[in-house]
């Protein structure tokens, strides 16, 4: 027989049917079950096949330690593989599906590797795929590869909606079983904020399994109470289907809710989360997560029908579901007998209890037949059990029929969450368990993780626990009372821990999910991996999506019996997040796809819009990169277009993504002056400079111009890539390095709308809009200051500088009014024959001026190796990188420096990051010469052009050299030059 | 530490919105100070296990730098000051 | 000892595989060694491995302080790749790559190296010129470097977001020879290889101090007593600082946690290594089916082997700006490593001013790939007191001297290499 | 070019979308000005306040701290480029100001949900004890950075970079769209 559904489960609601399909078939199971429930209300024992031996698999578990029934449930964008049948809840129309077996999970061909058991013991392909040495990538990867992984991830794009949030919280509780229930209410009561999360659908915990009295009343009636009074507190927030899956420092706590996904896709509501994470921030946390279930490691005790004695009770009690008709408890611990209770309550046979105590002290007195001091050493059947052998203690073996068989090793608390930050259990023979850490960051475990039995005394542990925290808090609290005068708790767990049964026959499984066996364990220590640690990476145990929930523990038993020593001795292998498996979607939350990170819009992007703007990604800013008109098919024409329109006539630039920093102070001089490497304290109020920052280690960090708007006050601009770093680096240079100077600083990069206005026609244009004189004489090359605008209605500042190398103003204005000044000038400039142009040309024009940018300030060059060494005071006292700029490293001769570089022949292109060669060497490293910085079509030459940086620099004007892209397997004749290819006696600058 | 910071001037504040340079290392020399005394600053660390003051930068708040003593193996926090307070960054 | 073999495999599979030998000894530190090697990292191994195979130097210790592999070679991505960009770096990686290639019949151990092929993806401009000037000095070495373009992308990697990414992708570059290793067999094949070679392993010895004579060392006092000694090498890595604090050595070092992730295990789902250029992630496919993957260090100095939460997101972000199919699979379990992170992001590996020790060191998070290389150049300093020919620009006066290896440009900040 | 129309353009998306959330309400705040105050070391609120309305007693508004020593002068009314430079004019050497008006941009987010909806940006804990009506902290929105202040129960301003207003303000609308 199999599992089927029966009486009673206080979980499901009869009258809620809903279908589901399990690999195709149609079945039904009610509203208020799991997929796992369903599927043995159903009687489907064989739901899963294991990752190596392909054995067939039933479902163990009644919780999130599952390590068999994993199904792949949904389709296309929300297909969720590797889904744990004992938490997914049943919704109507869900598809689930088998994994890792084909052609189907009833008759896997992968079954063979059963056979091939022997060969493929832990680390077996450490020894073997060597020979002949080809094979390995090109035979046997790709099989191991194919035959490994459990689910399919598809490959479709998830239409789910997720975010993240933040709480706070006097109290966290972790868990709503009867301890955390308790620590909650105790703690809500006394008035602190209380936030109480549990991973299940329902608060309850343990009382969900129980199908009798508490104190003197149903179970469940007992718990609606305790939930009725919690959801009526408003500073307790309830987080149900949430888990809590990491401690991190400082008490936050990483949590997933998972909002939607009990529900069909017709009622998704596509504006709430699927998945919602939480970070919780707490001042004191209750541990209440429970103890799990631990199985025991015996020949065959992976066929399905084996199942963990409190997942039975749970099935049972709480979903109506009977786990077959005569079923056998092998348990050696007390309170595994309220399994055996239950069954018979429920009129199930209970054909044996095997319990390897030799005088077990329990108030067990029902009918079924009490084996002591025997253990269950194989079982037998071909999809599910049929029978079990028992060897008794004088040696003898029995077989008896069962069709299901509940198991209980003992409990291991749910110490997880107190591990993460490092903190190690400690071993209790008394409880055969690894027990919570001592931990002195505020979090106090409390009911069956600190090993508590019972309801009752898991009532008035989590009471307990909650006033002490509330006491340090500053709270006043009484311990929340539940259970009135309660006596019948006192339930003596007098567990004999036993790890594997010796006699096993056949496979014996401690890991269920990596099919790793005592064996593979027992081999693990023979070949010198016995450190727990390098067992678990030598046999895989612990490390498949259960993180060893039920397996760890014993494979430390049995280390610790074949060591001799204690488990204790042995330790565990390292607790981390994730207590279970999370989503890459609630992680991410809302930052996917296109708003992965934040746009920053320049106050001119609508002015650039309607003009035709391409724009390009320069970091979170969007910038127009170039302006294509009718017919321009190709972004050179539009460029070439620009650029030229430029040289002739005049052009306009938005500029505004500049860094722009105001500074003030009366220290504001001697500071700039630190900061840069050239001189500033002298710089007159109108007038702007170029200046380069090092850094500390004399290495050029940024470049921008600086202009003395006020005494005391300046306005710095910097290049748009390190605008946040260098405000960053001056505060720093403020705060930290000189707190006694006066200087005060503000980023202003928003509040202006900045444009370059550039070409001989310029001040033809600008003149129309400015109502100040803005001739050669009146605002010379460099002058900078403010300016009246529009007859006075707007002002603005004007700074004479250019990055073109043409005649060229930039213009600031306050950020709101940009496009209308942008539009003005457009309309000024109409018949000069303006137009916009964007980075694109206004990077072809700095590289015909040999002007530089982050390409050739990589953060490895000196400004000597720029050509402009001479800009390096030699008569400051002290600014940055001074010192540093002149290591014997930093001014060697054969350092790469500046130059252009040409084609020999001008229809000869070439691409930047070329290396340099000279005419006639090998193609080698050590003949490296350099490479090109930049490069670009100059449609003033009508050739290609480029920077580069060259060893020897300057001097090597006019050799021959070879300009070598091997990944392009070309190589040009290439002649180096002048960096400033246009104008370079920068007449027009001036003109 | 590591996932909150209480800034002297903001209160707490999680790690996002700070940006972090290292080790309070010797002082910046004075001027004139020779070449090692400079190697020594820019790139030599103490780099120890256990208390350990470093320059935190509330970026995302107060734009102030903070000096955080701060335990390199539990993470603990001892105290954080604004950087300023300390001079530790030394005198030109 | 035992080799392993297609046949000693059958016969022990007919004994129930009883009679497995230990891969290696486990024995008692000697009063006296001629070259003790602090760290039992892949370095230490690798180090001890080649001193006694290669140099002849057989009267060695490996000393280590926790399990056989508990560092950081137990817990990286284990991506190799030879895409260097500077003169001083590109040939030691390149040799390293070439002894990856042997390595598995050198030391008889399938170490699972697997040569899927890295990809960096590029989002502008100037992240391609940057690539391309890479690819180029790759190929000046003889190093194997392709540019892809978009489409030839998409026909690889057509999971890739191109559609609707913040970061759009213009392309990669690959270099096929990369890929990745299994990390931990890289720890127990060194190990079992120095073993049989004569070198002893020593777990859980804590090198606690070590003792010198004027400027010699002499020995070293652990957690299992003291042992002398004619040489030190250290390869210590995230722990580089304190142990060189041991002999008053500052060093341009900072500790930093690197976190890393596996997913649940899933059918085949990426067939390389991609890297991400608009973010830090990168990813691979484990043997076994896990995703594995990573970001960043965390900002601040750390010896906790772990990582913050902040961290975890912005990594899983930048995965799924790469790849959105990602959304549903679960991320299994993260951990941290330290980092011995340089102020110019490449390795230490020298004299010091003490005469008779060495140093090796600042791997930041890239020193696996380099694993055999560094083994084998650390084995000739030591044995013959001279750098190898691939690795000598990485001595420790560069930073003085201002010859840094700065493949990132950013400078003398430790986390931002 | 003198007559020329000088528009302000708003960088919020013209129609405010908004306004259909029955809890949450999201609207631009277009008027007024925010005038970035720097003081030095021995500058005080007391004494800027006290100046303030020797100076300018009829711009009213009100000082928020982003940074000891720094504040943001924030009003309603329209303050022109004229009386901003006189003001600045009359200020002692102790404080200096910067006209922010343009460069920092402010809304009004206001309804029974908006906590739940300002959780889901900002790790400051929003709970009316622990944050009170007239505070205000520069944090970060996401990844934006934001000054958030309460100015009722249920009603925050929040003031963004302007570069960074399309994003947040499309962010708010996603946090804000599952009340509707
Ligand atoms: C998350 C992560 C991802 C990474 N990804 C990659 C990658 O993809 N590719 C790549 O190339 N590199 C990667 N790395 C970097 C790489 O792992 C390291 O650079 C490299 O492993 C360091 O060398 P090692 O193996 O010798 O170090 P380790 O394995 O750390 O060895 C050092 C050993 O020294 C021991 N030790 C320390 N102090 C003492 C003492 N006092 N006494 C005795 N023993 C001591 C330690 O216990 C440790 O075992 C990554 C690192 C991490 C953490
Ligand atoms: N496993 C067993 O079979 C076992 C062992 C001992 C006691 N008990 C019984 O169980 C009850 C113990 O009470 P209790 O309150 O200590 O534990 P509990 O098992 O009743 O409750 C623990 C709760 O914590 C939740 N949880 C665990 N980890 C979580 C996480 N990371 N995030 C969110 N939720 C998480 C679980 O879903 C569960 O509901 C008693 O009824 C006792 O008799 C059962
Ligand atoms: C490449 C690689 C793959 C891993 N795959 C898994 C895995 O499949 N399952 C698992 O539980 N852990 C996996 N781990 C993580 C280890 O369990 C472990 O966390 C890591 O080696 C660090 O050790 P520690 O957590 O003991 O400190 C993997 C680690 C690495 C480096
Ligand atoms: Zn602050």
């Amino acid at each position: 027989m199999t599992s089927f559904r029966i009486e009673g489960g206080t979980l499901i609601d009869r009258n809620d049917v809903r279908s589901f399909t399990f690999n195709g078939t149609k079945l039904s199971g009610f509203a208020g079950d799991t997929v796992a429930s369903a599927l043995l209300a159903n009687g489907k024992q064989v739901v899963g096949r294991s990752f190596k031996y392909h054995r067939p698999r039933g479902i163990l578990s009644a919780g999130a330690a599952e390590p068999n029934a994993l199904l792949t449930i949904g389709r296309d964008g929300r297909r969720d593989p590797n889904t744990r049948a004992t938490i997914a809840e049943l919704f109507d129309g869900l598809e689930a599906r088998s994994q890792n077996c084909w052609p189907n999970v009833d008759f896997d061909v992968g079954a063979v590797n059963g056979l091939l058991g022997p060969f493929l013991g832990a680390g077996f392909y450490y020894k073997t795929f060597m020979w002949p040495a080809a094979f390995w990538e090109k035979v046997y990867e790709p099989i191991i590869r194919k035959a490994a992984g459990l689910g399919r991830a598809g490959y479709d794009p998830d239409p789910a909606y997720y975010e993240k949030c933040w709480a706070h919280c006097d109290v966290l509780v972790i868990g709503a079983g009867p301890s955390g229930l308790a620590a909650a209410l105790t703690a809500g009561r006394s008035g602190a904020r209380v936030i109480i999360a549990d991973e299940g659908g329902q608060l309850g915990g343990g009382i969900l399994a129980e199908g009798g009295m508490i104190g003197d009343k149903p179970a469940d009636a007992t718990l609606a109470d305790i939930v009725g009074e919690l959801h009526a507190l408003p500073n307790v927030e309830i987080k149900t289907r949430t888990t809590i899956f990491g401690a991190y420092d400082d008490q936050v706590f990483g949590a997933v809710e998972r909002v939607q996904k009990h529900l069909p896709e017709s009622a998704i509501n596509p504006d709430r989360a699927m998945e919602r994470l939480w970070r919780i921030v707490a001042k004191h946390t209750i541990l209440a997560t429970g103890a799990e279930e631990r199985p025991i490691v015996f020949g065959g005790n992976d066929r399905p029908g084996v199942m963990m004695a409190g997942a039975m009770r749970t099935y049972l009690n709480a979903f109506g579901v009977a786990p077959g008709k005569r079923v056998a408890l092998f348990a050696n611990n007390n309170q595994a007998y309220q399994t055996a209770i239950d069954l018979e309550a429920r009129g199930i046979e209970v054909a044996a209890i095997i319990d390897p105590r030799t005088c077990p002290n329990t108030r067990y007195q029902g009918k079924a037949r009490h084996i002591a001091g025997a253990m269950v050493r194989d079982t037998d059947g071909r999809k599910g059990i049929k029978s079990i052998t028992v060897r008794h203690d004088d040696g003898r073996d029995e077989v008896i029929n069962v069709d299901a068989l509940a198991v209980s090793g003992g409990y291991s608390p749910i110490v997880h969450l107190a591990c993460h930050r490092g903190a190690k259990p400690v071993w209790s023979d008394q409880h055969a368990g690894f027990m919570p850490p001592e931990t002195s960051d505020g979090m106090t475990p409390a009911g069956a993780v600190a090993g508590n039995v019972g309801i009752a005394s898991c009532f008035d542990a989590g009471a307990k626990a909650a006033v002490a925290a509330l006491d340090a808090l500053g709270f006043s609290a009484q311990p929340a009372n539940l259970l009135g005068s309660d006596k019948s708790d006192d339930i003596r767990q007098d567990i004999v821990a036993l790890w594997s049964v010796p006699s096993s026959m056949g496979k014996a499984f401690v890991d269920y999910q990596n099919d790793v066996t005592a064996g593979d364990i027992n081999l693990a220590m023979r070949e010198g991996y016995d450190h727990v640690e390098l067992a678990k990476r030598y046999t895989t145990n612990g490390m498949a999506t259960d993180q060893g929930k039920t397996s760890n523990v014993n494979a430390i038993g049995i280390l610790a019996e074949n060591k001799g020593v204690s488990p204790g001795e042995i330790g565990t292998t390292t607790f981390r997040p994730f207590y279970t498996p999370v989503s890459f979607g609630a992680l991410v939350g809302a930052s996917k796809g296109f708003e992965f990170q934040p746009v920053r819009k320049s106050p001119l992007h609508g002015w650039a819009v309607r003009n035709g703007a391409k724009f390009v990604e320069t970091g979170l800013w969007y910038r127009s990169s170039w302006f294509p008109k009718d017919g321009e098919t190709f972004w050179r024409d539009s460029v070439d277009r620009e650029v030229l329109n430029v040289r002739s006539n005049v052009g306009i630039c938005d500029v505004s993504t500049l860094g722009k920093i105001e500074i003030f102070g009366a220290d504001a001089a001697e500071f700039l002056n630190r900061v840069y490497c050239n001189a500033f304290l002298k710089l007159p109020v109108g007038k702007a400079r170029y200046g380069i920052m090092l850094r500390e280690d004399g290495l050029v960090y940024d470049d921008g111009t600086t202009s003395c708007l006020a005494e005391n006050h300046y306005f710095m601009t910097t290049t748009t890539a390190l605008a946040a770093g260098v405000l960053t680096h001056l505060e720093f240079c403020a705060q930290v390095l000189w707190p006694d100077l006066d200087v005060r600083m503000a980023s202003a990069t928003d509040q202006w709308a900045q444009m370059a206005i550039a070409g001989p026609k310029t001040r033809d244009v600008l003149s129309q809009i400015i109502d100040d004189d803005i001739s050669n004489e009146a605002f010379p090359f460099l002058a900078a200051r403010e300016v009246s605008m529009f007859g006075g209605r707007l002002k603005g500042r004007l700074f004479r500088i250019s990055f073109s190398g043409e005649l060229a103003f930039e213009i600031a204005v306050p950020a709101g009014y940009g496009e209308s000044v942008a539009d003005a000038i457009m309309a000024a400039g109409k018949e000069h024959g303006i137009a916009p142009y964007g980075t694109e040309a206004l990077g072809v024009m700095r590289i015909e001026k040999g002007h530089v940018t982050h390409a050739e300030i990589n953060g490895t060059v000196t400004p000597a190796d720029l050509g402009m060494g001479r800009m390096v005071s030699v008569k400051k006292d002290d600014f940055i990188g001074q010192v540093m700029n002149l290591r014997e490293g930093l001014v060697d001769p054969s350092r790469p420096a500046l130059v252009g570089i040409k084609p020999k022949s001008p229809s000869d292109k070439f691409a930047t990051g070329s290396h340099i060669l000279n005419v006639g060497d090998e193609v080698s490293l050590e003949n490296d010469q350099g490479y090109v910085t930049s490069m670009c079509h100059s449609p003033n030459l009508g050739h290609a052009i480029g920077l580069a940086l060259v060893k020897g620099g300057p001097e090597r004007y006019g050799e021959e050299v070879v300009i070598w892209n091997g990944l392009a397997g070309s190589a040009v004749a290439g002649i180096i030059c002048n960096p400033a290819f246009v104008d370079p006696e920068n007449e027009k600058l001036h003109a | 530490m590591s996932s909150l910071v209480k800034c002297p001037h903001c209160g707490l504040r999680p790690r996002e919105e700070f940006a972090i340079r290292g080790e309070v290392a010797t002082p910046r020399p004075k001027a004139g100070a020779d070449e090692s005394a400079w190697f020594d600053h820019v790139y030599l660390r103490d780099n120890p296990r256990g208390e350990h003051r470093e320059y935190w930068h509330h970026a995302g708040g107060c734009r102030r730098w903070l000096v955080l003593s701060r335990n390199t193996v539990t993470h603990d926090i001892s105290d954080v000051v604004d950087a300023s307070t300390l001079k530790v960054g030394g005198d030109a | 000892m035992m080799r392993y073999s297609a046949l000693s495999l059958l016969g022990n599979a007919f004994s129930k595989n009883k009679n497995w030998k230990p891969a290696w000894r486990n024995p008692d530190p000697k009063p006296h060694y001629d070259v003790i090697i602090i760290g039992g990292g892949g370095h230490g191994l690798a180090t001890a491995y080649y001193l006694s195979k290669v140099f002849g130097v057989r009267n060695v210790a490996v000393l280590e302080k926790g399990y056989l592999g508990s560092g950081n070679i137990g817990r990286n991505t284990t991506i190799i790749r030879s895409n260097y960009l500077l003169q001083g770096n590109n040939p030691f990686y390149e040799f390293s790559m070439k002894l990856w290639e042997g390595l598995e019949q050198d030391f008889n151990f399938n170490a699972m190296v697997s040569q899927r092929g890295v990809i960096n993806l590029f989002h502008s401009d100037a992240q391609r010129d940057a690539y391309t000037r890479r690819g180029n000095a790759m190929r000046l070495h003889g190093v194997d470097a392709d540019l892809l373009g978009r489409d030839q992308l998409r026909e690889k990697l057509p999971f890739l977001d191109y559609e609707n990414a913040r970061f759009p992708i213009m392309g990669g570059l690959m270099q096929k020879r990369g890929g990745t290793v299994r990390h931990d067999a890289v720890a127990w094949g060194f190990a079992r290889g120095a073993d049989q070679h004569g070198v002893d392993i020593i777990q859980n010895c804590e090198v606690t101090a070590i003792d010198r004579e004027g400027d010699q060392v002499t020995g070293v006092q652990t957690t299992r007593g003291a042992i002398k000694c004619n040489k030190i090498g250290m390869a210590v890595a995230g722990n580089s600082s304190h142990v060189a604090g041991m002999v008053d050595m500052r060093l341009p070092i900072e500790s930093h946690a690197l976190q890393a992730f596996v997913s649940e295990g899933l059918k085949p789902f990426i067939d390389t290594v991609v890297t991400f250029g608009a973010g830090h992630f990168y990813v691979s496919q484990s043997d076994k089916g896990g995703l594995v993957f990573g970001g960043d260090i965390e900002g601040y100095n750390s010896y906790a082997q772990r990582g913050n939460l902040a961290c975890v997101e912005h990594v899983a972000e930048a995965g799924m700006a790469m790849i959105p199919a990602l959304s549903r699979v679960r991320i299994l379990r993260s951990w941290g490593g330290i980092m011995d992170m340089s102020m110019d992001g490449t390795p230490i590996m020298d004299r010091t001013h003490l005469g008779n020790l060495y140093f090796n060191g600042g791997w930041c998070y890239g020193g696996f790939k380099a694993t055999p290389a560094s083994g084998y150049c650390f084995a000739h300093l030591l044995a013959k007191d001279e750098p190898h020919e691939t690795a000598t620009e990485f001595r420790m006066d560069r930073f003085a001297r201002g010859y840094l290896l700065d493949e990132k440009g950013v400078g003398a900040q430790a986390n931002l290499h | 070019m003198r007559d020329f129309p000088l528009n302000i353009v708003s960088p919020f998306p013209a129609k405010p979308a908004a306004n259909g959330h029955a809890a949450v309400h999201i609207a631009p705040i277009g008027d007024g000005f925010v005038f970035h105050v720097l003081g030095n070391a021995g500058a005080t609120e007391g004494s800027l306040k006290k100046l303030i309305n020797d100076i300018a007693p009829e711009l009213g508004g009100a000082l928020c701290s982003p940074s000891p020593h720094q504040w943001f002068w924030i009003g309603s009314c329209e303050v022109s480029q004229d009386r901003f430079a006189e003001i600045l004019a009359k200020l002692p050497d102790g404080f200096a100001m910067t006209d922010q008006t343009h460069g920092r941009v402010r809304m009004a987010v206001s309804g029974v949900k908006v906590r739940d909806v300002l959780a889901k940006g900002t790790m400051i804990d929003l709970a009316p004890d622990v944050f009170a009506v007239g505070q205000s902290a520069m944090t970060q929105i996401g990844q934006i950075g934001a000054m958030i202040t309460r100015t009722d129960d249920d009603c925050f301003e929040i003031m963004v970079l302007r570069s960074f207003a399309v994003s947040l303000w499309d962010e708010l609308h996603h946090m804000a769209a599952e009340f509707k």
